[in-house]
């Protein structure tokens, strides 16, 4: 028989130290597939954010440059901007771009700075244990919204994705989940056309991807898979959020 | 013959699920004993047929923790 | 500064606005576009420095630059970059503070530059040039510093220095490729294994290490680099330690009361941190009075007095908020010390003295 | 007297909830207390594990590099801890699921069959709770019937029903202590 | 911490989440929508301690914490707020560093807090418990210093004090009504004229005169509120220093030493800044030798060299990186330096020691 | 003869510090009426920026507060939540508000904090001498954009109101301009609402003022107010951008 | 008569001519000598006829420094 | 010997590239040269100034409390500046524009009008270069060839017309300067 299934080179033989059932997991694997499938390994350096995905460096086999919380975006510009020929990408949850990092996350969009960025939104900020996140929807339980987000109070989930789009420098958005199969696959090719746009020096790309955080939406794997299809979507529908990449659709 | 199979990793699966919810042929469950993190991995089967899985691929995709390897033939 | 840096290999500029520092991104908008260089304006002193840190990795000589409000904005970046072990160069045009303060210059930030602003056990390398002409050799040997030691090195000035033309001779440029290889950057793991830059050591014991070997880095930066400037120390009985601007004003005042026949001097940090604190413990043998001028509130003197341990009396004449004393007023400040401990006694011949107080 | 303990296991096992348990009982008793969880980034998907130090004096230390009692949940728990015990202490096993060596001769081991005892009981997540009965029983420092009032303080006792459940629970275990107790004295 | 500020008054909390201090914003968000106070969870602690500014200057009594990074890029902010002369609470709940560093407890974070991180001629009021009971003391302590100063305070813990349990005893809690009012806040000019408050003083003179009030502040700061424990001083030759979770352990130590006859005591700093500076020079006329305990790679130790001006020798025994020394470590280094410098001969019934290095 | 024209009560009768023909003063003047229409000078705080407005205390005769450059929005967060019956508003310039203060202003609007901004967008940072500011047109001179600014090495202008008008807590968001007579007018009646939506307790309130530097765009005033009305308003055009208020349309 | 009339405080004007350019009536001009400031100010005139002034606000509305005060009756 | 100077009038009088051109000046006649522009917020609708210290050693300090020669071009400047001229100094004012009371007897005053002057010229703006003329004549440190050769490296001289227009401007305003010298000695 023939194994028509494994794990991608640029992923380091490591266990994954995320939560049984964690959406990181996934999407580190297709992030690291469409690196193989680009073959860009030898030329890709990856920027973990401070988050849950604060490790990714012992999962990518690709070089790999920490970034203070929310400041991804500024330092993978500083990279990008000595290695021009390199493919740079950043990895992040949605704390790390859509709050503290959001100034540097609009503004190298609008420069349209040539990198990737990834962004994971879970509703939720799972390494520091499940406080409200920028992305939190209303009536979600966090550890700071007692009774769930209260919209007059904590305010409404912020679409950054959305506000990117007004930014002159973004060449294509996306976002997508990894809730079931068919979405894990469709996710994938929005990573891969991310990627793709840097190679051909477009400007900037960003993948929203939602994604469960089983452990603080203190929900089992399954519910939370079905929660992000059912609930989430709603709030942040996918979808192309612009594309003016020029590629025939596809 | 099965058209398909597939490998579970007992020590990288964290007993998640998710396969589980996603085969659409029912052929993983989630084995009663531990495994050396603590979790109860899941198991394939290939059924009473002997030709359970249709190597869909579907159960790999969707693990997080990639401890899963199909093989069609 | 701009053109010094340049010449030094510095191809990449991160910068914002501020005042009174803006001839340096303005000068380096240009220049970097004619050698083929990078400029970005950031969109703030935060984005500044995490580009700086960006840049570093890749192995460039970067730098960037800001003032006072600005530079505490990069705290959080310099403990990285310290961390991280990256070598970058910043500039420090120091202004009257806390808070919005004013434009005016000033050397209330020694504290945060020479203690570390930023969280974590860390130490950036310190140099404070006292002319036009020393404030492109030290920013070349800036980046050289930076370089060798992979550590953040601070360039402190202020705005007179900044606003000043002196003559200067600049130095050769460097080439790019006359340049040590660095063997730990991030450029894609092409025929090597994968590389990672981090400072996230959770293991207590890792971090432990991690930081002892940092002390160990510094312990030989003291070693091999504090440097100073001694000037008409031979005979003082008095010496004066001051940096910088102050240190060019203080040399004017001791020029005077010279001419009065006070035997008084200078010691004149050039790196502050690491601060010399031998040669001034060295002059506490003979000489007994020391006084300190900053353009603070007294920050520099604890290092004097840290120095010298009890050796010596150490005075302060501090100047906060961007007030430039004149060469006079630190006159009268040094004369004020002199009669007081009854120095001009101890001189040979007191008479040529009399009425001069 | 000063008695450290460290609790350890998986995280879904009621690791930090048996240390707090173990501390506000402690602290109603009117002892000084320090509870201490180890939390943080490595926690995802590794073993979780807090520290409790009951003393009548001030505590200088919050850490036990050697602990008078360890609770072992797992089995990457006893590799870590066991050899830390100091002499003469006394090591709770959870014995339904850990079956390591324990190569000490200087350290009294208490196996306690928490699975088998919690499925008895009808509730399989009351495995934590039975072996704070086991700890009080081998320590002596806490009285069952302290342990039962404090419990409503935590999450194991805010439901009546829930509340009857944890305090037969703890009984169970103090009892299951006590066996193990005798055997291993008679042994 | 949260409740003890509650009871103190704080009904404004700005914070952003960081590890190992969220149980404060998680008690207070839910704390102080009791009490009708207001809880935000800002963007970043950049935003925090902005908000904190807004918040005191309308009159509140305010309070954000954080952890190292996060209070690194609080120092612009911190700046201001000394500027401004506004009081607010800070809590910061060091973790090792530099850089991201991990979430272990440390007092690295020493010099950024009792030097000033940020820019400018300024101080912060540094309060460090060593037990729970003393947080929530020394908690509601710090609102009281912030509003009686005018100046930001701020309490220096770490993860373990964040992260333990001890029987605390709260006090009553204060009724808003009985503050004494404050005729500087910004309520709107209803009746009187309209108010500004800025740190913006172009005129380097009145800038400097700003300055000049603000140190005389903090002289009077050092005057009135330095504060310390002393631990067995009476018959000590050997007198270790240390804060804080280091202090416990210390003293854990201590206990161990004095079984063996050695005559060691403690005295810890419960203020950083205003530091017990002439208690411990008091200390060098009977004693010879001081051993400093901190958990970082040394930075308290440069505040006793300071005080002691060379009367005593120092000694340091610095663990950064997170790492927590056993009591047992500190006795280690406490005998050592005893025997060394033969300390024990001094004892009367030095048999009594014997074989016990 | 009856005096028709003349300085509103809540300006303090200093002259101005600003260059001849500077748009700042006609936006000061313009709040300053509005403030004393609404009759709120005796609770109203104002939150001036660093920038060339930072001098705003010596002429607004309200309270006023100074933020550090680009935290105004988290001063007045800070400051309104306190003072729930007072009116707060912020003053800032296109660098204060659009770029360093980026995620300040963003979160400060998605929270829907009850206050009014007044955004002035001169296309340049006046007070630091005329460097590129976010909202520097293409081709629009600066000291840091050698040969003006060069949309694919510099950037794009960004649109911050635009950016805004995506987060769910803003209410009203109008850009309005200070070019001829009749933009002043709308300008005010722009400004008023946004005052009277914080009176109403609506949520966020922001206007955009295009407003003229000649100093730094070196022009005359003359020409300058020429250029704000036939070049900026081609990239920012002014306009109602967002209005949730319900207000009947007038 | 005049139905209007406006007032220049010669001191606050910096001279930056906008009123000078937006009156419709063109009432507004430069003067030919420096105020105290450096600036040239502007000045108004009722014009040949007198009358030159409709009251009109448009210079006041428009001037930044508020230097303008305008008269109706 | 060591001369220091203020430059002072409005911001649109070119007072800085006054400085600025004598600075360069003296640099490229091998002096040490330090130039201090005053700038910042309050320049905004304020008066704008400079100082440049010439020395024939290090220059301890760019401040001049006490300047040799002050040149000044608006009132305001006269004002604020006259008081602080050395006793012996020079001041040299705007004669076109200044015409406050000059209360000091210790100082020599060159009144050039610059204005008219320039008028003459046929360009208004070259009044800042005709003033550094008049001053180059009055301090007799600089050269007026050395000036005219500076003039190509500052805005002032790129190009030949105007380069050629602000020669003939040095030239006028050292010869307006001479005349009111040998009129102030005979005085
Ligand atoms: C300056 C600073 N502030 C705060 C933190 C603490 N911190 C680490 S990760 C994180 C947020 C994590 O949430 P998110 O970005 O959504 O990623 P997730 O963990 O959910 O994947 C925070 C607040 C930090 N490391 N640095
Ligand atoms: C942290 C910090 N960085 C930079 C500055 C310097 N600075 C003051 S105002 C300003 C920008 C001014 O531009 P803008 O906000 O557009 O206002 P304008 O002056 O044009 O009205 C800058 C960069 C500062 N004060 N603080
Ligand atoms: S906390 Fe959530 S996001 Fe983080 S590893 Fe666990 S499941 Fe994933
Ligand atoms: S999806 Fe993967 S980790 Fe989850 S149960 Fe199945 S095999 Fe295990
Ligand atoms: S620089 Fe521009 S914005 Fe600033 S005061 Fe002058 S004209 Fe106005
Ligand atoms: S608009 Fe005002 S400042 Fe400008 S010229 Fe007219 S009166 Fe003077």
């Amino acid at each position: 028989m023939k194994k028509i299934f494994e794990a991608p080179k640029s992923l380091k033989d490591n266990l994954f130290h995320y939560c049984p059932g964690c959406g990181h997991s996934i999407i580190h694997r297709l992030v690291a597939e469409v690196i193989d499938e680009l073959g860009i390994q030898e030329r890709t350096i990856g920027v973990p954010p401070a988050g849950c995905a604060v490790l990714a460096y012992n999962y990518f086999d690709v070089d790999t440059g920490e970034a203070p919380h929310g400041r991804a975006l500024a330092v993978a510009t500083g990279l990008k901007r000595v290695l021009k020929d390199h493919v740079v990408f950043t990895y992040q949850g949605d704390g790390d771009i859509a709050a503290i990092g959001t100034a540097e996350s609009i503004h190298a969009a609008n420069r349209g700075e040539k990198v990737t960025a990834i962004f994971v939104n879970n509703g939720t900020y799972g390494m520091t244990g499940g406080q409200m996140a920028p992305t939190t929807l209303p009536g979600m339980g966090s550890t700071t919204t007692p009774g769930g987000r209260d919209v007059v109070r904590d305010g409404a989930p912020l679409d950054l994705t959305q506000m990117l789009a007004t930014a002159k420098g973004s060449v294509f958005l996306e976002r997508v989940s990894v809730a079931t199969p068919k979405d894990i696959r469709k996710a994938k090719k929005a990573i891969k056309k991310a990627f793709q746009v840097q190679l051909d020096g477009l400007g900037f790309a960003l993948v929203e991807v939602l994604s469960p955080c089983p452990t603080n939406w203190k929900m089992d794997p399954v519910a939370a898979y079905e929660w992000t299809d059912k609930e989430m979507t709603k709030i942040f529908p996918v979808g192309v959020i612009k594309d003016i990449t020029g590629y025939d659709k596809d | 013959m099965a058209k398909g199979k597939i490998t579970i990793d007992r020590e990288k699966c964290k007993g998640c699920e998710l396969c589980v919810s996603v085969c659409p042929k029912q052929c993983i469950a989630i084995s009663s004993g531990l495994n050396d993190k603590g979790y109860y991995p899941a198991e394939f089967s290939q059924g009473e047929e002997g030709d359970c899985c249709t190597a869909c691929t579907l159960c790999a995709l969707t693990c997080p923790d990639i401890a899963i390897e199909v093989y069609r033939g | 500064m701009g053109e010094a840096a340049v010449r030094a290999g510095c191809r990449y500029y991160f910068g914002y606005p501020i005042t009174p520092q803006n001839e340096v991104p303005e000068y380096m908008s240009g220049r970097l576009l004619q050698v083929g260089g990078t400029f970005v304006q950031a969109e703030s002193e935060l984005a500044s420095i995490n580009m700086v840190i960006g840049a570093a990795m890749a192995g460039a000589r970067v730098m960037t630059s800001s003032s006072s409000p600005g530079v505490s904005l990069m705290q959080e970046g310099i403990s990285y970059l310290a961390g991280l072990e990256l070598p970058a160069v910043i500039a420090n045009v120091v202004r009257g503070g806390p808070g919005l303060g004013n434009i005016a210059p000033a050397q209330s930030d020694y504290f945060q530059a020479t203690r570390g602003g930023g969280h974590g056990d860390y130490r950036t390398i310190v140099l404070a040039p006292a002319s036009c002409q020393e404030l492109c050799d030290l920013t070349v040997k800036a980046f050289d510093l930076a370089d060798k030691y992979r550590n953040p090195v601070m360039i402190m000035g202020d705005g007179m220095m900044g606003q000043m033309m002196e003559p200067v001779e600049f130095p050769e440029a460097i080439d790019l490729a006359d340049l040590p290889a660095k063997d730990w950057t991030l450029t894609g793991a092409k025929g090597r294994p994968s590389r990672v830059i981090l400072s996230l050591l959770l293991n207590p014991k890792v971090l432990e290490d991690h930081n002892f070997k940092l002390v160990r880095k510094y312990d030989a930066v003291t070693r091999e680099e504090t440097d100073w400037e001694e000037y008409m120390l031979e005979d003082a009985r008095q010496v004066v330690v001051a940096y910088g601007t102050a240190a060019r004003i203080a040399k004017g005042a001791i020029k005077r009361v010279r001419e009065m026949g006070l035997k008084v001097g200078l010691l004149r940090p050039k790196t502050l941190w690491p601060f010399p604190d031998k040669p001034l413990k060295d002059l506490t043998r003979v000489v007994r009075q020391l006084l300190v001028f900053e353009m603070s509130a007294g920050q520099m003197v604890e290092d004097v007095r840290l120095a010298v341990e009890g050796q010596a009396q150490v005075h302060l004449y501090g100047r906060p908020g961007g007030v430039i004393p004149t060469p006079d007023e630190v006159a009268h400040q040094i004369s004020h010390y002199y009669y007081q401990a009854g120095l001009m006694d101890k001189d040979q011949q007191s008479g040529r003295l009399g009425g001069a107080a | 007297m000063t008695n450290k303990m460290i609790f350890a296991g998986f995280g879904g096992q009621g690791v930090l909830l048996m240390g707090f348990l173990t501390a506000l009982t402690a602290m109603r008793q009117g002892k000084n207390v320090t509870y201490l969880p180890a939390y943080g980034a490595e926690v995802r998907g590794g073993t979780a594990n807090c520290t409790v130090v009951i003393s009548d004096e001030e505590i200088a230390s919050p850490v036990a590099s050697n602990p008078d009692f360890v609770v072992v949940m797992n089995n990457p728990s006893l590799v870590r801890f066991a050899n830390m015990i100091a002499p003469g202490g006394t090591l709770l096993i959870n014995s339904s699921l850990v079956h390591g060596e324990i190569k000490r001769d200087d350290v009294t081991v208490v196996p306690v069959p928490l699975n088998e005892l919690a499925h008895e009981l009808g509730e399989d997540r009351s495995a934590n709770v039975i072996m704070v009965g086991a700890l009080a029983q081998a320590t002596g420092v806490l009285t069952i019937e302290a342990l039962k009032e404090a419990l409503a303080e935590t999450g194991l006792g805010k439901k009546p029903k829930v509340l009857e459940l944890n305090r037969r629970a703890l009984e169970v275990g103090a009892k299951s202590a006590r066996q193990a107790l005798a055997k291993e004295k008679s042994a």
